[in-house]
């Protein structure tokens, strides 16, 4: 057999063609994502180090970053706690016009943030539907912000939920209730556990795209600030400059929470 | 007992139709059928996972046709066992228990008593994942019955095992559901099965049950064709053991005594079954390795082409070819002797 | 057998009162989500008809709708052309790292819209790493728009893509080598036609994610105006009253083109 | 011809050691293992869906190993059909075809021809979603064997049939690759499949290959305990078909002559299988309606506890209770008759 290495190593490559050019091709997409963040950061360090010390002393950036992550997390909440159950119900039964209420869930994507943010106002606001006669403020208030968060973010949860409810064998329900257990017992302590790691990833997506919001929060509430309108009032008002280190510090805290709620979801 | 009157469902394309079904007490009765005859829909329906469209089921009088799942003590097993993942085999076996008001020390008691008689009291620290088909199988009856079901509907439990594994099953469940009286209804399309476990048996196919009766009787008398051809008619013969020498077995039918091998005690009720091709007949009593040389007289002479089928006044049924047949005189009415090994006969506890 | 109507209905709400609870439950947050949009709609057509109607004969508003439309599809095909490969190499093999691309992927939920815009900013900007060298213009300008939301919508297709190609059993793929198809034939024949319904749902989540930016694009081109920019302008100049007319006539927008690319979408 | 040298692959926790393999032109090989082999892995990297750790694979002489999967010439068939599922029968069974550059017409009488050979032509604008089993498995071969391969691999293709389909299957399997001349290798965890189809056996046990020959020599001469365990032993008999008298065949054995039940011609090479239950042993001649009463001589007794397992010397293992064997004598070198129905041999085409 002569010289196989270089005749091996000549038709692997063959045989994987397609893959190595499509490892090409989406290298492309990686590369735009990894290179538009890590630049940033980069940047910032390199340029402009003592900047980013500073902003990671400003109080007013620290608390638009707290106000993004609570607010997003009690959006997250409450998609949780009405979302989880209408997922099942979804997962679980068959009737007239599903196919429209999962097309009403899915909604929220595709109307622009800005427009979600008018609509609510419509709703929320001072002379709004319920507006008018809620005790609580929604307009430029903790509650709008939620409010908004949740309108965007709650769709990630309940098809994430969905789908975690449909991989849990409705055959594994019957055994427990041939066993005993009510339908409320069984949903607890078998289709909810089973069902957990997709709920924990669904409510992590909820929190991200709750926290990234801009648009739709500053229409109903640009003060208190969340961090996204932060950096839109510091880049308005000071240029790139002003706002890239607060950039930076978001970037890096989203990542840093991001990470650790992946290996949370991973590990359980 | 189980009552089921007029049981009607649809279910996509497929109907189950007005099925009528009467069980009794502590019987072990079989329902055999092709796969796609609706033989899991049916159980389903008795457990009370899905309402039926229309009809009845009732047990000891009371009509439970709407009553959830969880209230009707009927224990239930699928073919591919269904554990909860998330669950040790000892969490999955005490599932049941756990949710009664009973004490932490009589719920294990009563977990480890099952899991013991099951041969899974090694396995209860495991997970589900780790354990082979025929363990699996195990916890999920012993999850069962550990809450002492008065029904036990098992659906194919035996089919995703290997050949000795289902044998060995085969014969616990039998033992297991004369230990508890459990009223027991199985279903599978092995015929074996049906044989060997069913008191009675029903016989099902396109959605509809054809046939019902004593095993013996719907396997020797298919009510058509289809059926016949479903079930392939063997031997079924009910005796007693009157005596063993060594590894041999004398069984008493009533009639006539048989030779078997097989490691079951003096006294026990027993099925023997024989496949019609180990039979072989002859005109004088031959002295050969075949311990059976039963003298019989032919009741019926069927020819299936190039093979006879001879009935015989004993309640055999033989199977020859035409040219033995003939040069024999295989004929109605006479005599014959019908000769087959202690080895050929298949004999089990009923 | 007395009254077996009565006793039957009460058992059958006993028997699924879990799936009754949680619909109840459920229907808060579909009821948020319809309530939202039906009361801007119907506001604007009981309380406003007349503007309404002057707003559908605003060209400035239409230049928007149709360059929002347009940039998102821009977006959606860029993404189809790189992701899509990426997308099979992730479902079909199993690396080293692979992990890490997959959170990269993930990685422009949860970035603040802004602080993505701020980020792009940096590298496709006057100054920036490629804006530099670039020909395109990028700031205030259509590449910008693509890019800011080539960024936020990538993701979408890319894990839509890749469910798709790992519902695709690997043994068709074998079959079809083994009947002397390469790999490229075989991923033209018979991987891509098989995964073709989970690629259109991901191209009209990715189109839908684009559609409604607004914080990216934003920071990185104001001008030309999209529909979100257009409506953030008009509230801000002219308050709810002036912006919610547009706001309407977008969601009637989406929510045909999405009925649409939905009933596309089930058709194959 | 095939040849395959140390071959080698892990798989998770899996490994494929070291598979030395020759498989000749024409040759029909069955590769015969339990559940968890590793048969469809060595089929897998034969057919060059992965790449081996270490070893080679040649083909005529010329070494493929590296070769990707379509440039092999080699046709697959997986258990579980695997049929193009957005694509008519027609369609599947020309998918090769149309790769090539033929003419419309062309393809259309060759995709026609193969689907007429297996009987699916009527079939030819359904999709596979509405065909059964049978029928898809049929599909699946036509689509495989439409582009003429110098090999065909086939990976458990019976196995998830039903008993009368898988029957019916095999002895067409058999006939076509006779047909095309063909090189086989077959993959099954099924004796019968074994024995019918293989020219010769190689068996599989935990990822290496422990026992490679000739169908006969592998079930009468197993290597070790496990094999014999895993192979149940059978009468393998080599003979050809001598005349025939109506459904009866008598096959000439070399040194003896057998009646059987077949349909298949005079002049025709077979093979005989005959369970050792089956066989009945006497010391005088018998006049039974058993067709077979043949002569021979004890050359082994061996004690497998309740039953005796005996060879003679005209190939033949019988297996008898103990006590009949003592009854009756069966000693080493005694003289017995053996006698077996004609029914009772399962004859199929060499």
């Amino acid at each position: 057999m002569p010289e196989p290495d270089i005749k091996d190593r000549i038709s692997l490559i063959k045989h994987e063609r397609v893959l190595i050019l499509f490892s090409l091709i989406g290298f492309f997409i990686l590369a735009f994502i990894i290179l538009t963040l890590a630049n940033t950061i980069l940047t910032q360090v390199l340029l402009d180090l003592d900047g980013f010390i500073k902003t990671t002393r400003d109080p007013s950036v620290w608390d638009a970053i707290f106000l993004s992550a609570y607010t997003a997390f009690l959006a997250t909440a409450i998609a949780f706690v009405s979302g989880v159950p209408l997922a099942y119900v979804l997962a679980r039964e068959n009737f007239i016009g599903k196919g429209l209420i999962e097309g009403v869930i899915d909604l929220p994507i595709v109307i622009p943030h800005t427009v979600a943010g008018i609509a609510l106002l419509t709703v929320f606001g001072r002379h709004g539907l319920i507006g008018q006669f809620s005790l609580l403020r929604f307009v430029d208030a903790v509650p709008g912000i939620v409010v908004a968060m949740l309108f965007v973010s709650a769709p990630f949860l309940i098809n994430s939920a969905r789908e975690g409810f449909e991989s849990v064998d409705p055959r594994l329900e019957n055994v427990a209730r041939s066993l005993g257990a009510s339908g409320w017992r069984t949903f607890c302590r078998i289709t909810f556990p089973l069902a957990s790691r997709h709920l924990l990833t669904g409510a992590i997506m909820c929190w991200a795209r709750a926290v990234s919001e801009f648009g739709a929060v500053v229409v109903i509430a640009y003060h208190p600030m969340i961090a996204p309108t932060l950096i839109y009032e510091r880049y308005i008002s000071a240029g790139l400059s002003a706002s890239r280190p607060v950039s930076v510090l978001l970037i890096i805290f989203c990542l840093v929470i991001f990470v650790i709620l992946r290996i949370l979801a991973r590990k359980r | 007992m189980i009552e089921i009157k007029d049981l009607h469902k649809d279910w996509r394309e497929f109907s189950l139709k007005d099925i009528n079904l009467e069980v009794e007490k502590g019987e072990y009765f079989v329902v055999l059928g092709p796969t796609g005859a609706g033989k899991t829909l049916l159980l389903e329906l008795i457990a009370g996972f899905y309402p039926p469209d229309k009809g009845e089921i009732w047990i000891d009088g009371n009509e439970i046709t709407r009553l959830p799942p969880e209230k009707r003590k009927i224990g239930f097993v699928y073919q591919d066992y269904w554990l909860f993942p998330h669950m040790t085999v000892e969490e999955n076996v005490s599932f049941g228990l756990r949710l009664k008001n009973l004490s932490r020390k009589d719920i294990k008691e009563r977990t480890e008593e099952i899991m013991d008689l099951l041969g899974i009291l090694h396995l209860s620290r495991r997970y589900p994942d780790t354990l082979s088909g025929g363990e699996q199988q195990r916890v999920a009856i012993a999850r069962a019955i550990v809450i002492e079901p008065e029904i036990l509907l098992l659906d194919e439990p035996l089919s995703a095992l290997d050949a000795r594994m289902r044998d060995r099953l085969r014969d616990e469940l039998k033992q297991i559901s004369r230990k508890f009286g459990m009223t027991v209804i199985h279903v599978t399309h092995d015929q074996t099965e049906a044989m060997v476990l069913g008191d009675r048996v029903g016989v099902m196919m396109r959605g509809e049950i054809v046939q019902v009766g004593k095993v013996r009787e719907v396997f020797t008398k298919p009510r058509d064709e289809e059926v016949a051809a479903f079930l392939g008619v063997e031997n079924v013969l009910e005796g007693v053991i009157k005596e063993k020498v060594g590894e041999l077995s004398i069984i008493d039918l009533g009639d006539i005594n048989i030779s078997a091998v097989s490691g079951i005690r003096a006294g026990e009720r027993v099925n023997a079954f024989i496949r019609p091709e180990e039979i072989t007949l002859s005109k004088v009593p031959l002295e050969t390795s075949a311990r059976n040389n039963i003298k019989a007289t032919i009741r019926r002479v069927m020819n299936l082409g190039p093979v006879v089928r001879i009935e015989l006044d004993v309640g055999l049924v033989a199977v020859t070819t035409r040219q033995s047949a003939e040069e024999l005189g295989l004929d109605l009415d006479e005599k014959v002797y019908a000769s087959f090994k202690a080895t050929a006969v298949h004999v089990v506890r009923r």
